[in-house]
């Protein structure tokens, strides 16, 4: 623990300006701001942008932190139910399950970087989405991950495997390495998910990870800074060069192919380190049981900069950060590096000035280290500075709220949708034997079993998998289980074999060749799917998260596909009474050959009143009757 | 129930204990106390100990808490390793030989046939010497290797005490080897996780015997 | 054929949690403490064509994205 | 402090799948065979006292059962 005094407002002349030559709006274009957009924050400013502003802008204006495409589009989908407790807005949903625990889900898409690394990106995507999750005070109880690739068993004239098959089965083969070293290591069962080959994944794979929570409805924590004087505490892993630009450059642009794009983007790889999250974890449920912490967050995408400023946001108040009290791994880094830095493993908590020794002894024993790093003020700016110098002092709503919202202009193709996706190449002669055909189905990577990929991942740790991967239509999870977010629950709260035993079912879904074929109906059948997956382990829809992958939808019919979507997504909500607690949008999704399917990925949660009902799949006995039920 | 930063079962393995033997007969013991608290048996659970940098169970192995249960272990306490605790104690020398990466070179996970190979350990008193148990293996480091002049003497000394049925290889271990025990058959350590076959909701309950194990064993 | 070495390291900047953990240890232990400890991997082999090997590195035994590699050949 | 460099590789006659994978990857990739692949660690540190990397190799960083490890320091 250090003796250094802790951080306070600064006191900065009302006319005071960051030090620093503004990069000027060519840089701006760079970061993907657009002209309009930078003469936007230079009136929200009175000035232009210095380097560090400039960066914060061009994460915080991007569409993967500001939704500008998305918003008015997500605003129509129903947001309300009788289980829902937190719905979209804080870095998970969540709902009631009864006996006052809750259940907090949510989706999440790691596309570019897992098609540049996959296996890093697929870890560091599971690493992002469970931090999302104890954020909130959840312990994190199961992973989903819901994968899309280019055809895996393409082959050419001389029956060989074409050059796209290898690349695809090698991005298969690392992203779900990824998945399952990151899962396994920190202890997370992985307990379902979907895999789907076809073309127009090819060059833009998709690797979405879900991931649910356990918490005590009075343990759920927000992330509003708030409190006047407040120490901002950063603590786990220390900062680096990793993720610079991430997340303006891997999840706004379009994809460049081919090595060259790989090798542009060197910088932005993220490396994860499970072990070291699997502490983070620890620490933040314990801080939280011990009471010491006023709100959490994770750094994700933009790093502290969407962190800090969010916080801010919410808690309607100002901040005062010092760069050069974050720990660093890495000699050399500028101040708008260490604001954009997307290090994995990191979180940022505030806390009373009277908590902040006790909170670092925990962060300590755990061995993520807490540094007060800022200060809560009134100002409403989010002020940086390198020591005693200002590099940034932003308004917190320009930063947060300001964004311009565009509209996006559907227009439904000519032809209809079958016009933008030719069918496929027949594989199987117009003669082959309906016996042959069986067998060609069954050998179909979109077909065949998932085993070789759901034996790579821990499905039982924590003792609450009662239907694992293969053995029901949906996962099932016994909850709360015998134990709790902090350990085995005493005796009398753990399930006992002659009584009801309450859980969860859970599913994730989303054909994208239907959503293609007709992005309403497909889009409403992939909900309406999820809920009869449940409905087969007899589990009654709660709510559902969803993460809604497509292409530049400033394309016409790209944005036709993601309002239809949007559409039948929010249609099948309603029929099936599951509101959306939350999700994600990844756009921008385009390969070198064109953009992917469309492609929304619904994950639901459902109650299981008796996880000893849960049905299995397959036929269970001779000479049972078998019925067909529905449609 | 000893727990390493990084350790991840080991909330599994005390409710397995505590389905065995009763509610609040399972304490958790941190890596860097030496204060074994009285406990009649030290169970040392699976996960990635120290993210199972180096080698898997390296530097847990060399902890303060890992040196309290070595004298534990000397002075006739029954300590069962389970996965990750296995490659800790074998790195910890207080069973033979050690760990390699599978055949396959990749994490797998399924439910394995066990055989009982010694049912006279501290940990399958309540097993009985032939008898097969259905437990979860999970691991991608689990090829236990034994150079030809140990393996020997692992065999000559009846320390094997469990291998996989015969068609169920997850990882390609010497003589198919699950699980070994040291020569005074009170430390075993094996690579499946009974702790996660313990409770019918969840599948098998074969684990409970090695659960029992310690309390029978102490009765004759 | 001739014998080669391939020494792989994390690039500078990369997190290397595999040298942390030594690093804390070291100290741990009763050694004196270390500095910069980083983990890689060697990787030895017998090739028909030594001119291959960085195109090997490339594509096969490093990740250029996250590692430097470095070539031995024994003469 | 010196920087010091460690070696360290499986021992002979210990199956490496990794080292095995590799073999079998390249000429599938195009390359000429290669032979007798094995995959190790390599461990770079500055040290205070180069006189105890050997205790620290091994106490800590190599597995005597089945690796073999080589120091070298930086004159
Ligand atoms: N990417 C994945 N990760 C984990 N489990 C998966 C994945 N893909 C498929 N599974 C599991 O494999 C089983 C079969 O999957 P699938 O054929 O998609 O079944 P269904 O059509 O019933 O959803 C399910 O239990 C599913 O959860």
């Amino acid at each position: 623990m250090s003796d250094a005094p802790l951080p306070t407002a600064r006191e900065v002349a009302a006319d005071a300006t960051p030090v620093g030559t503004p990069p000027g709006v060519e840089q701006a274009i760079a970061l993907g701001l657009t002209a309009d957009e930078y003469a936007l924050v230079t009136e929200k400013l009175g000035r232009e942008p210095v380097q560090v502003e400039l960066a914060m802008f061009s994460l915080m204006w991007s569409e993967h932190c500001s939704y500008k495409h998305s918003k008015p589009l997500l605003r129509t989908l129903p947001t309300e139910g009788p289980a829902l407790v937190l719905g979209p807005g804080e870095n998970a949903g969540a709902v009631d399950v009864g006996d006052g625990w809750l259940i907090t889900f949510k989706v999440e898409s790691h596309n570019h970087p897992s098609a540049v690394e996959p296996f890093q990106g697929a870890a560091t995507g599971v690493g992002g989405i469970l931090r999302d999750i104890f954020a909130l005070g959840a312990r994190p109880i199961a992973v989903l991950d819901a994968l899309r690739f280019g055809d895996v068993d393409d082959v050419d004239e001389d029956g060989e495997p074409t050059a796209g098959a290898i690349r695809s089965r090698f991005l298969l083969d690392g992203a779900v390495r990824g998945i399952g070293h990151y899962g396994n290591s920190i202890g997370v069962p992985n307990i379902g998910g979907d895999v789907y080959f076809e073309g127009p994944y090819e060059t833009n794979c998709l690797v979405n990870a879900m991931a649910l929570g356990l918490v005590e409805r009075e343990r759920l924590t927000l992330s509003a800074a708030t409190g006047v004087g407040n120490v901002v505490v950063l603590f786990g892993a220390s900062t680096g060069a990793d993720g610079i630009g991430g997340a303006s450059v891997l999840a706004s642009a379009e994809l460049v192919g081919g090595d060259d794009g790989a090798e542009s983007m060197r910088p932005t790889v993220q490396v994860g380190d499970p072990f070291e999250e699997s502490k983070l974890v620890e620490c933040c449920l314990e801080l939280l049981d011990k009471g010491l912490l006023v709100s959490l967050q994770d750094l994700g995408a933009a790093g502290l900069t969407s962190s800090a400023s969010e916080m801010a946001s919410k808690g309607e108040v100002g901040l005062d950060l010092d760069v050069s009290l974050v720990p660093r791994r890495q000699e050399g880094l500028e101040p708008f590096e260490v604001m954009v830095s997307e290090s994995q493993e990191r979180m940022l908590c505030v806390v009373t000035p009277d908590k902040v020794d006790e909170v670092v002894a925990i962060t300590d024993k755990w061995d993520v280290h807490g540094t007060a790093i800022g200060v809560v003020t009134d100002s409403r700016r989010f002020r940086v500075f390198d020591g005693d110098e200002l590099v940034g002092d932003m308004p917190v709503p320009a930063l947060v709220d300001d964004c311009p919202v565009y509209a996006i202009h559907p227009e439904r193709p000519a032809g209809g949708p079958a016009a933008l996706y030719p069918a496929p190449p027949a594989r199987l002669a117009p003669d082959t034997t309906p016996q042959e055909t069986l067998l060609a189905l069954l050998a179909s990577p979109n077909v065949a079993s998932r085993r070789p990929l759901f034996e790579q991942y821990d499905c039982v740790v924590q003792s609450r998998t009662v239907k694992r991967p293969g053995e029901a239509d949906a996962a099932v999870l016994m909850v709360p289980g015998p134990a709790g977010p902090n350990g085995p629950l005493p005796a009398d709260r753990r399930p006992a074999l002659d009584a009801p035993v309450p859980g969860v079912g859970v599913s994730i879904d989303g054909s994208g060749r239907r959503v293609a074929a007709d992005p309403y109906t497909g889009t409403a059948w992939n909900v309406l799917e999820c809920a009869a997956n449940l409905a087969c382990v007899g589990a009654e829809p709660l709510g559902l998260t969803n993460n809604l992958n497509f292409g530049n939808p400033e394309k016409p019919h790209i944005a036709w596909q993601l309002t239809e979507a949007v559409r039948g997504l929010g249609d099948a909500c309603r029929v099936t009474g599951a509101p959306v607690v939350g999700g994600n949008v990844s756009l921008y999704n385009e390969g070198t050959t064109g953009p992917i399917y469309p492609t929304p990925v619904v994950g639901m949660v459902g109650k299981v009143p008796d996880v000893r009902a849960a049905a299995p799949l397959g036929f269970q006995r001779d000479g049972d009757a078998v019925a067909l039920v529905g449609w | 129930m000893v727990q390493f930063p990084g350790t991840c079962d080991e909330i599994d393995a005390v409710l397995a204990a505590e389905r065995a033997v009763g509610v609040g007969n399972a304490e958790l013991l941190w890596h860097r106390d030496r204060d074994l608290k009285g406990v009649d048996a030290v169970v040392v659970p699976g996960g990635f100990s120290y993210g199972d940098y180096l080698r898997a169970g390296s530097i847990a192995a060399l902890s303060p808490a890992m040196g309290a249960v070595a004298e534990f272990a000397r002075a006739g306490g029954p300590v069962l390793g389970i996965c990750n605790g296995f490659q800790v104690l074998c790195e910890a020398g207080l069973l033979p030989g050690t760990m390699l990466m599978n055949l396959s070179r990749r994490f797998t996970f399924r439910d394995v046939t066990l055989r009982v190979e010694a049912a006279d350990t501290a940990w399958t008193a309540a097993t009985s010497a032939g008898q097969e148990l259905v437990i979860p293996a999970k691991h991608q480091t689990g090829r236990w290797y034994a150079p030809d002049d140990l393996l020997d003497e692992v065999r000559g000394n009846d320390q094997v005490v469990f291998t996989y049925a015969a068609d169920d290889r997850p990882n390609g271990s010497s003589a198919n080897v699950a699980g070994v025990c040291n020569a005074q058959r009170n430390v075993v350590g094996l690579m499946p996780h009974p702790e996660h076959a313990t409770d019918p909701l969840t599948g098998s309950v074969d684990g409970l015997l090695l659960f029992r194990s310690p309390a029978e064993a102490a009765r004759v | 054929m001739p014998h080669a070495r391939i020494l792989i390291r994390p690039k500078a900047g990369i997190l290397d949690p595999q040298g942390t953990a030594v690093e804390q240890a070291l100290p741990q232990l009763g050694f004196q403490p270390a500095e910069n400890v980083r983990i890689g991997r060697l990787v030895e082999l017998d090739v028909a064509d030594a001119g291959e090997l960085d195109a090997i590195c490339q594509k096969l035994l490093a990740n250029p994205l996250i590692e430097d590699y470095e070539i031995q050949v024994d003469a």
